[in-house]
């Protein structure tokens, strides 16, 4: 886990009683991990192998490991344990073995089939692994505007007049000193005509780019001509939503 | 709904202008049809999209569209979408157990993992791979994990029945593996 | 770029991945193809989408997958309670989040709120609240996220700064609340 996304909220991190040494550097994550790792280097085949014979491999892995958390230190050294007390009984041939090391042979039997099982696990990983390394990712609709044309209530002319006053206060009325220009409905036909050609506005949006009250006037009694002159539709997707005006289609 | 092929296609329209997975269920309040008949058009709008640039995805009762994993280059160099991380070998490995023992309880992960898993669960969980499905009968009811949507979306599958053969002790794990990495 | 039929399922691919519509430029630039041959595939597209729900839209030089007008109805009916519903408890946890922090990461957000988070930022972005604002330096260039001009309308604001002081007496909170204030 190299990623930003694993380190836990800051506020989680200090209750955390167990050092934060980072688990991650060394290859073997668990006892069974490096067991596995270990037959395969010495190419044992898992169906046969006798764990007694990994023993000094695993204890030497071991022995080489950095300073780990604790508790999974301990997971190592106790199966670390296990394979010397195995190995110990396979040195002593001969006698019948005792309840204790029936046990331990039937624990070794129980070792092989979790490694077998793992072993698959692992190959399934890497070739998910393989496969995402592939680039072949299945890319979602993206959240897009729900196409509503043409589909909602006809825009009540009292309602366009009301959003417009709502608009109004919220620009500055004109000022003690003026310095701005004064725009003639022309003017703002052409500069509505022209957000007309980049694509769909909302109505709001431009005339609250007004400088003052007079302005927001003007350019609403534009877009009410280009309404007159059938040149634009205007649709409200949700209600007290943006008013947007789109070039009618030639 | 007049006919079934408008289903189909109202089932389409649906899907495409959804951002999120929708549930059959879903689909059957906003088309006024039943089970059988939402199934039947998305049956029918599975064999309209082949040859198309997208795809039908199903994850148990979820359905969404999405484009083929074979365009995912063109659709990264056009639009740059985010890149999710990379994933550890231990959060693979943890994936490949949950894909196909799912639903699984952690304490079984854990065992064939051979270490505490918590951390590789909860990384997978937050990067929406792998979500909790429901809760188990044994004592404590612990947590069954799945995967999700977005799991069959990040490895490119139109639904998990495309994941090769399930590994197990008469399967022989190698093959399947070896077919996932190949498709 | 293979053959015509496969830069037609390429340019479908993107479209539908697009949010917003592509000029011809940018398709040419993402299939390695000139203006001809792209002009080709969209002729080719257009006829391959008859019949079905999406249409391709044509607006001088810009190019969009959209609906067809007539299966508008279902869509709404679909996905209405997503755009007009109430904002769930969790949708107003991320818009605080990235109202008092923006611009901010998806991972940022997910780390705070300490689950997966993409379902509630994606509804958001569909109620045009928050909007991807820019993407950022950190590997794998991250998107950012940003409340909108709608986000002020809804909270009745005039700007961000008219925002209550952010929670948290930490430097982190009084450091957003600097950087908000300078925007």
């Amino acid at each position: 886990m190299t990623d930003a996304t694993a380190t836990p909220p800051p506020t989680v991190a200090p209750l955390d009683p167990r050092p934060r040494i980072d688990v991650r550097t060394p290859v073997f994550e668990g006892p069974m991990e490096l067991l596995l790792a270990l037959c395969e280097r010495e190419e044992l085949d898992l169906f046969e192998v006798s764990l007694s014979s990994v023993t000094d491999a695993y204890l030497a892995e071991l022995a080489g490991m950095e300073h780990r958390d604790p508790m999974q230190m301990a997971e190592f050294l106790w199966l670390a344990s296990r394979l010397l007390l195995l190995k110990s009984i396979r040195l002593l041939p001969g006698e019948e073995p005792e309840p204790e090391e029936a046990e331990l042979l039937g624990w070794e039997e129980d070792v092989r089939r979790r490694l077998q099982e793992y072993r698959q696990y692992k190959e399934v990983a890497e070739a998910l692994m393989a496969r995402r390394d592939e680039d072949q990712e299945c890319y979602p609709a993206p959240a897009r505007e729900i196409a509503v044309e043409g589909q909602e209530e006809a825009l009540q002319m009292d309602a366009l007049v009301i959003a417009f006053q709502s608009l109004l206060q919220r620009l500055p009325p004109r000022p003690l000193v003026y310095v701005g220009r004064s725009w003639t409905m022309e003017e703002k036909l052409h500069v509505l005509e022209d957000r007309l050609n980049r694509g769909r506005f909302d109505l709001a949006e431009v005339i609250l780019d007004s400088e003052d009250r007079l302005e927001a006037v003007v350019t609403f009694v534009a877009f009410l001509e280009l309404l007159r002159r059938n040149r634009v539709i205007v649709h409200q997707p949700t209600r007290y939503g943006e008013i947007w005006v789109e070039e009618r289609a030639a | 709904m007049s006919g079934p092929e408008s289903l189909c296609m109202a089932l389409e329209a649906i899907l495409f202008s959804s951002n999120r997975p929708l549930q059959v269920r879903e689909l059957q309040r906003a088309t006024d049809s039943d089970r059988a008949a939402v199934e039947r058009g998305l049956d029918e709008l599975r064999e309209a999209l082949a040859g198309r640039a997208v795809m039908l995805q199903r994850h148990q009762d979820l359905v969404n569209l999405a484009t083929r994993p074979e365009l995912a280059s063109y659709v990264r160099r056009a639009l740059r979408p985010e890149v999710t991380g990379r994933l550890s070998p231990a959060a693979y490995e943890t994936l490949a157990i949950v894909a196909y023992q799912q639903p699984v309880t952690r304490s079984r992960i854990e065992e064939i993992r051979g270490v505490n898993s918590d951390g590789v669960i909860s990384n997978l969980e937050l990067r929406d791979l792998v979500a909790e499905v429901g809760r188990g009968d044994s004592p404590g009811q612990p947590r069954l994990y799945g995967t999700t949507m977005r799991f069959l979306q990040v490895m490119g599958l139109e639904s998990l029945e495309q994941l090769p053969a399930p590994p197990g002790p008469e399967a022989d794990g190698a093959q399947g593996a070896t077919n996932l990495a190949e498709q």
